[in-house]
């Protein structure tokens, strides 16, 4: 296997050279450089699963570690770790991005930065590969780093849309918070362990080398940048504004992978928190789940609110790590990838259709996006509607599908956790809160989307369905959300038992003094917590769906009429909390402005009256000094006095100087003779 | 080392200054082209010394020793070890691009790029002089040319801004002097590097001088010294000045080579000569890189002018080396005689102070060429470039994001290592200056957006692309960035020796029991 | 006093009876007369001095070159027609006394001096010795010195050619 | 004779008659004659003092490059002397002072 590493890193990263330097010049801009590239990745994921499957062995693992620089006695190694979490992450990452290249195929057709923008996506998949594969925490704040600026690039992409280029500035510094507080953690592990490899710092974390407060703060501090990366609260804000980007972007970067390699980091570390730490992350996880939901019911566009979904998700897997159900966690994190790339890429080809339907009307001024424009478009794309229902279903946890069984897995963790620790209890509520939203709005997007009529009857009529490019991944990713593709070779639609959960075992934790529950405790907990967990989780889907059907399809209420009536909560939501605006007014606005003030005091302060004050005390000492004292005392009366006595005596000896040289000879001799008197006496 | 290649190095572009006076006035082109065979050769030369260098070897290489003024024990001395060989590489190469970079010079150019020579002689004289008074000799032979490429070459406020940096570097210098003289005449009557190293410490650390530690007051004279070229915060005022008004090339080189010269200078002299005034110093030494990480990037955020902001930035990733630098107490035993920290930190230092040099003088050149077509460097006064201008937004985000240390390019590698070298002893200052990363970020993206996202600035429909000169002059800095980001152990492999040797110095200081 | 006494003397009075003539003489040609007999007896003294070729080149250049040189510029700075060709002398007075106590202090100098003394046997002719020591010794000042004469030359003509203005 | 002061006392005497003649005379040519007159005085003792002190040919040396010196401080100062004569019409070196005020 270790010899399939090198290629998921090479062949992208070849591709994006290619595409950034020669693209415009290739045969159709170069698409299929990165196609191929990201195609044979897919081919090598595919065998490593297919070996994984073959091995079916828990435990298996491999590692190479390699030394990257040294410094003397400071010897920095990097290397790749591949394990079964690995396969299954590579195999995640090259099939949607396979899929996402394929559709963007179509999708970005008359673009004119076409090149460019697969080149972006291979250095996507390039940097989102090295996360995976690396063994040591450098390395992976390296390509963490990376996969923001691919991000940031992607998102940017349309840069002439003011609003694009903010967001993509948006998403990358409040990455960089987070990286901040990731790379204090880095800096901690290594200064107690000197190692940035897992296996190192997991060794030296369990001979006991931080403190335990200090390692709750370690891991907390890593923590940080998964609250980055994943768009936890209150990190959270970048991620809607990144729809900005293309939408096959959204689903391969904002829904499926990237935003997962927070969950992936806090799922490897795993075994460095503490049972503080751990706590902290599941309410991170669990107020953000319920956080992101309740925004997500009352937004318009239709992607902002798959990203509220998204975010709302990651706070699911974030949460179940934290309740130490983090299998349960990865479980979702794979499961969602698929359904939640899948809904993205429908609303893609939604969007696309509406995009051209209004452009074919000539109407430049309707937003595409917005769902109060859709409507009835059931009849018009079939295959769009079906694999997008599909995915809704799994999103919102009914049984037969994925969701149903990764979803009901986390919110078993959560009632368990809850059950030994009472005092914990809204850690459920969050959850079963949140699973009762998701399935309300999922279905709210359906029906507005779907269902009804159209605002304007002419945008329908020229509603087609996207190309085949379009709608081949649809279909592929919708089949993915069906439970039976994770749980061969069991068929049992309420039980997440099957290969995944055969192969992805929990490790203890390295905590030492033994204060954290292990593994074996966490799993048997589940277990009991499973049936009254999905018995709830049923009743919370169902109720949803219901509410959505009874507001949306039947129109037995008015959602008008109740936002009125919930005028406090439906302003809340449908403003974000006011997040970003208390941003801008307490953090970003403030921060200018002391730089503003600070640049003006360096400037026109400081320098202009300090440091030149210098200048000016030299110049005024130097004035009394070069006039006063100089001219008017020493120069006129002291010097000049020389001078002048000078002069006088020059006057009386005048005579000498006859402009003869034979007169001035005889002086000189003259002087010789003295100086031979001199001599002889 | 049969034939003296390091005076070569140094000798190489008087030569080629002084062939530049005997050209005829009106031959502009002839004058450039001496000057571009003088940079090509002292750089192959560089290269050549950097292939013959013996990284193994702790000491100085390639010496060459001459008696210069005997009745006072003054030598011409001069050496490479794996501290210099980074700078004088950096100092060659980046002589070389700038030669390029002021192709456009149609101002007196003989006595443009005669000075410019000159400079390029003071400045490898500086990095390869092991002899005390000839390294003063060299910094302010160097400055005098800097002079007048600013005041007469500059921008609209080119006299005050020169005579200003000229002033306040003197200022400098003139403490460096006395520095000199108190070693000189308490440590053996000599300028020789390598013994005053041998001998400084002790040597002054017994004396008292006005009630103060005589090693306490010379560290304070080459600290001030030095920091004024660093700039370390209050000495800063003069950079962004300066780089403001000077022409491009000697932006580039001000603030890719002259800044190296004060981290350089403490590297060289202060730390070995006075290894209790560094352990002593250490603390002081971390919050003042604190304050200018954090100070500068504040700064650069506030800035409109394209180049002031960079300048800034320099002041901020300036920082960074200064940090580094601090974390060599690390190695005490207070500490627990943490040798990784200090040699990360060390390296970290020496390695920031070579990426920056390339880092920076890229973000130089890039804003020479847009001024040259906007003639303005208004930030708000662009806007989607980007579409308009695709080459060249490119090597500009390549800079910007090498700029704010991204992993992958040159800048992040170092800046880590600093971080990560002081981070066991200066835990609250690393913490807070880690806020400089966010802020560097920052600027550097919120200037990108302005200028080149968003919608395009109609004034600048008509924008020619950055022509294929302008670009040689980038990409090997370019390509430097990107190799040393993925692979920095060449460069770290030479230097380590050395540091390691420096880091052993200081740990047997006498003042670190205390520690 | 033997022969060579007597002719040694005999030279010495010559060279300073002329030398006295050539200073105090009032016709420029006549002082340039005895100029040359001052110069022969220099000649003279070099050979009692066993410099042959020393006394040699004396000859050639001097009274052959130089004092040649020396006539022309009286021919060509003074009028023919002008028969006296009389030159006056200044400050007699003084000069005299200034020379006179000059010649004193020299005289008790050279009296008083411990000359470095060393007695050898006079080489059958100096001029072999003054070769080696010009072609090997002092090769560099006299090529220096042929560079000498030759920017003389150029110099004098340079000087005394008239002004195209 | 063999005796070094004689021959020093001829050179002495020598040098102080050029001397005299530099002094006292007005003529340009003159004065070079009493220049003349001190070179030989030199001369003297040069070749003087190789006699005596080990018959060492150096002395003879100098002697030849003081000749050579002659002949060339001859050929400018007559030089000189024809041009001050051009432009002056006169060859006093008296008449020509510009070195008062």
């Amino acid at each position: 296997m270790m010899t399939f590493a090198p290629y998921f890193l090479i062949l992208p990263l070849a591709a994006f050279a290619i595409q950034i330097f020669f693209g415009k010049r290739l045969p159709r801009k170069g698409d299929w450089v990165s196609i191929t590239a990201v195609g044979t990745t897919l081919c090598l994921a595919i065998a490593m699963f297919v070996m994984m499957l073959f091995l079916y062995e828990p435990g298996a693992k491999a590692e190479q570690s390699f030394e990257w620089f040294n410094l003397g006695e400071l010897s920095v190694k990097i290397g790749v770790l591949i394990d079964n979490v690995t396969v299954i992450m590579l195999l995640v990452v090259a099939l949607v991005s396979g899929l996402v290249h394929l559709y963007s195929v179509g999708y970005m057709k008359d673009d004119p930065r076409y090149s460019r923008y697969f080149g972006y996506l291979s250095l996507f998949t390039f940097s989102m590969n090295g996360i995976i594969l690396s063994n040591n925490l450098l390395s992976i704040y390296m390509f963490w780093e990376l996969v923001g600026l691919s991000s940031y690039l992607l998102i940017g992409f349309w840069f002439e849309k003011d609003s694009a280029a903010n967001a993509s500035k948006k998403a990358f510094l409040v990455n960089r918070v987070g990286d901040i507080g990731m790379f204090i953690g880095i800096m901690l592990f290594f200064t107690a362990t000197g190692s940035f490899l897992f296996s190192d710092i997991f060794a030296g974390v369990a001979a006991g080398a931080l403190p335990l407060p200090l390692l709750t703060v370690a891991g907390l501090c890593l923590f940080a940048g998964a609250i980055g990366k994943s768009a936890q609260v209150p990190l959270h804000v970048w991620l809607p504004d990144a729809m900005e980007g293309p939408t096959p972007v959204s689903a391969l970067i904002h829904a499926a992978t990237m935003v997962a390699a927070g969950v992936y980091l806090t799922f490897r570390m795993f075994p460095l928190f503490t049972p503080e730490a751990l706590t902290v992350i599941a309410y991170v996880g669990g107020v953000t789940a319920i956080f992101a939901a309740i925004i997500a019911v009352t937004q318009n566009d239709i992607k902002r609110v798959l990203a509220y979904s998204t975010v709302s998700q990651l706070g699911y897997m974030v949460m179940a790590i934290g309740t130490g159900a983090y299998v349960a966690g990865f479980f979702h994190l794979t499961t969602h990838a698929a359904f939640k790339a899948a809904l993205f890429l429908c609303s893609g080809s939604v969007i696309h259709a509406m995009h051209h339907a209004y452009h074919k009307l000539g109407d430049h001024d309707s937003d595409p996006q917005d769902m109060r424009n859709m409507g009835g478009m059931k009849s018009k794309m079939k295959i769009t509607f079906l694999t997008m229902f599909m995915a809704t279903l799994a999103l919102s946890g009914v049984p037969f599908m994925s969701g149903f069984l990764s979803k009901d897995a986390i919110l078993a963790g959560t009632l368990s956790f809850a059950t030994h620790h009472p005092e914990h209890f809204l850690l459920p509520l969050f959850g079963f809160g949140a699973a009762l939203l998701t399935a309300f709005y999922m279905f709210r997007l359906i029906f507005m989307t779907f269902y009804g009529k159209p605002a304007k009857q002419e945008v329908l009529d020229n509603i087609h369905e996207s190309p085949a490019t379009m709608t081949t991944p649809l279909i592929v990713l919708a089949t993915l959300s069906i439970f039976i593709v994770y749980t061969l070779p069991y068929i049992n639609p309420f039980s997440d038992h099957g290969w995944f959960t055969d192969l992805i075992v929990a490790t203890n934790s390295v905590v030492p003094q033994h204060v954290n529950p292990s593994a074996h405790e966490i799993a048997e907990g589940i277990h009991h917590a499973h049936l009254p967990a999905m018995i709830i989780s049923l009743i919370v889907a169902f109720t949803g769906i219901a509410l959505a059907v009874v507001i949306y399809l039947k129109k037995k209420f008015s959602a008008e009429k109740l936002a009125k009536n919930l005028a406090l909560p439906y302003k809340l939501s449908f403003n974000k909390f006011f997040v970003d605006e208390i941003y801008d007014r307490f953090l970003i606005n403030p921060t200018i402005k002391l730089a503003k003030a600070v640049g003006f005091f360096d400037w026109e302060i400081y320098d202009k009256y300090f440091i030149n004050g210098f200048g000016r005390i030299t110049e005024r000492l130097s004035r009394f000094i070069g006039i006063t004292m100089d001219y008017d005392v020493l120069d006129q009366q002291i010097v000049d006095g020389v001078g002048k006595s000078t002069r006088f005596f020059g006057g009386a000896l005048k005579f000498i100087q006859t402009g003869k040289i034979q007169n001035y000879l005889v002086w000189v001799l003259g002087g010789i003779i003295i100086i031979f008197i001199i001599q002889a006496m | 080392m049969d034939w003296n290649i390091l005076s070569w190095l140094v000798w190489l572009p008087v030569i080629g200054a002084g062939l530049i006076v005997l050209v005829p006035r009106d031959k502009g082109d002839t004058m450039k082209w001496i000057a571009a065979a003088a940079t090509a050769f002292q750089l192959i030369f560089a290269v050549l010394l950097w292939s013959q260098f013996d990284s193994s070897h702790v000491g100085f290489q390639f010496q060459e020793k001459m008696s210069w003024i005997a009745s006072f024990n003054i030598q011409y001395y001069l050496g490479v070890d794996g501290l210099s060989l980074p700078m004088v590489l950096l100092t060659a190469l980046l002589s070389f691009l700038c030669v390029f970079v002021s192709w456009k010079i149609d101002k007196a150019p003989k006595g443009y790029f005669a000075l410019f020579l000159l400079l390029d002689a003071g400045m490898m004289g500086v990095f390869l002089s092991l002899d005390f008074f000839l390294f003063y000799v060299f910094w302010e032979v160097m400055l005098l040319p800097m002079y007048f490429l600013i005041g007469m070459w500059g921008g609209p406020q080119r006299e005050y801004a020169a005579i200003k940096f000229f002033l306040y570097t003197l200022a400098g210098s003139v403490l460096m002097l006395v520095a000199i003289l108190a070693l000189y005449f308490t440590c053996g009557h000599t300028f020789d590097m390598t013994v005053l190293m041998a001998q400084a410490n002790d040597g002054l650390g017994s004396m008292t001088w006005w009630g103060f530690n005589a090693l306490k007051v010379v560290w304070i004279m080459l600290f001030i010294a030095f920091a004024i070229k660093v700039p370390v915060f209050p000495f800063h005022t003069w950079l962004p000045l300066a780089h403001v008004e000077a022409p491009t090339a000697v932006s580039v080189i001000l603030a890719g080579v002259l800044l190296k010269m004060g981290t350089y200078g403490m590297l060289r002299i202060s730390y070995p000569m006075l290894p209790d005034g560094a352990i002593w110093f250490a603390g002081a030494l971390a919050l003042l890189a604190l304050i200018n990480i954090i100070w500068g990037a504040l700064c650069a955020l506030a800035q409109t002018d394209l180049k002031k902001m960079v300048a800034y930035s320099s002041v901020s990733h300036m920082g960074y080396v200064l940090l580094g630098m601090a974390a060599v107490v690390a190695a005490g035993a207070k500490n627990g005689g943490n040798v990784l920290a200090a040699e990360a930190g060390m390296n970290g230092a020496v390695l920031q102070m070579f990426n920056h040099g390339t880092i920076t003088a890229m973000l130089f050149i890039l804003v020479g060429v847009i001024y040259d077509r906007a003639h303005h460097r208004n930030i708000d006064g662009f806007g989607g470039l980007g579409a308009r201008m695709p080459i060249y937004t490119g090597v500009v985000a390549l800079a910007f994001f090498a700029g704010l240390g991204l992993p992958g390019l040159s800048g992040f590698i170092s800046e880590a290592m600093c971080f990560i070298g002081a981070f066991p002893v200066f835990k609250t200052i690393v913490i807070i200056s880690t806020l400089g990363i966010l802020l560097n970020a920052a600027y550097f993206l919120w200037a990108f957006q302005r200028m080149f996202l968003g919608k395009l600035n109609e004034k600048y429909v008509d924008l020619p692309e950055i022509n294929k000169r302008e670009l040689f002059t980038l990409i090997p800095l370019a390509v430097l960035v990107i190799l040393l980001g993925i692979y920095p152990a060449p460069v770290l492999d030479v230097m380590k020796v050395t540091m390691g040797h420096l880091i052993q110095i200081i740990q047997q200081s006498s003042l670190l029991a205390a520690f | 006093m033997s022969l060579s006494d007597l002719t040694f003397f005999f030279v010495v009075a010559l060279t300073i009876g002329s030398a006295l003539y050539v200073v105090t003489s009032q016709k420029l040609v006549y002082s340039a007369m005895a100029l040359f007999f001052t110069l022969l007896g220099i000649a003279g003294l070099f050979v009692f001095l066993m410099a042959d070729f020393i006394a040699g080149t004396q000859i050639v250049i001097y009274v052959g070159g130089i004092l040649v040189l020396i006539v022309f510029g009286i021919m060509l700075t003074n009028r023919i027609s002008d028969v006296r060709l009389s030159h006056t002398s200044m400050q007699r007075g003084v000069g005299g006394v200034v020379v006179l106590l000059i010649f004193a202090g020299l005289y008790k100098m050279i009296s008083s001096a411990p000359w470095y003394l060393e007695s050898a046997s006079a080489p059958e002719s100096s001029v072999k010795g003054i070769g080696k020591l010009l072609m090997i010794e002092y090769l560099l000042p006299f090529e220096v010195a042929s560079v000498l004469l030759l920017a003389a030359l150029v110099g004098a003509a340079m000087l005394s050619r008239k002004s195209k203005s | 004779m063999n005796d070094l002061n004689i021959y020093l006392t001829v050179g002495a005497i020598l040098f102080s008659l050029g001397l005299y003649g530099v002094i006292t005379r007005r003529n340009g040519v003159a004065v070079l004659m009493g220049v003349e007159l001190i070179l030989n005085s030199a001369n003297v003792n040069f070749v003087a003092f190789a006699r005596f002190g080990g018959m060492n040919l150096s002395g003879h040396i100098f002697a030849m490059f003081v000749i050579i010196l002659a002949a060339a401080e001859a050929a400018v100062a007559l030089a000189i002397i024809i041009n001050l004569y051009n432009k002056f019409g006169t060859v006093n070196v008296d008449d020509a002072r510009s070195l008062k005020q």
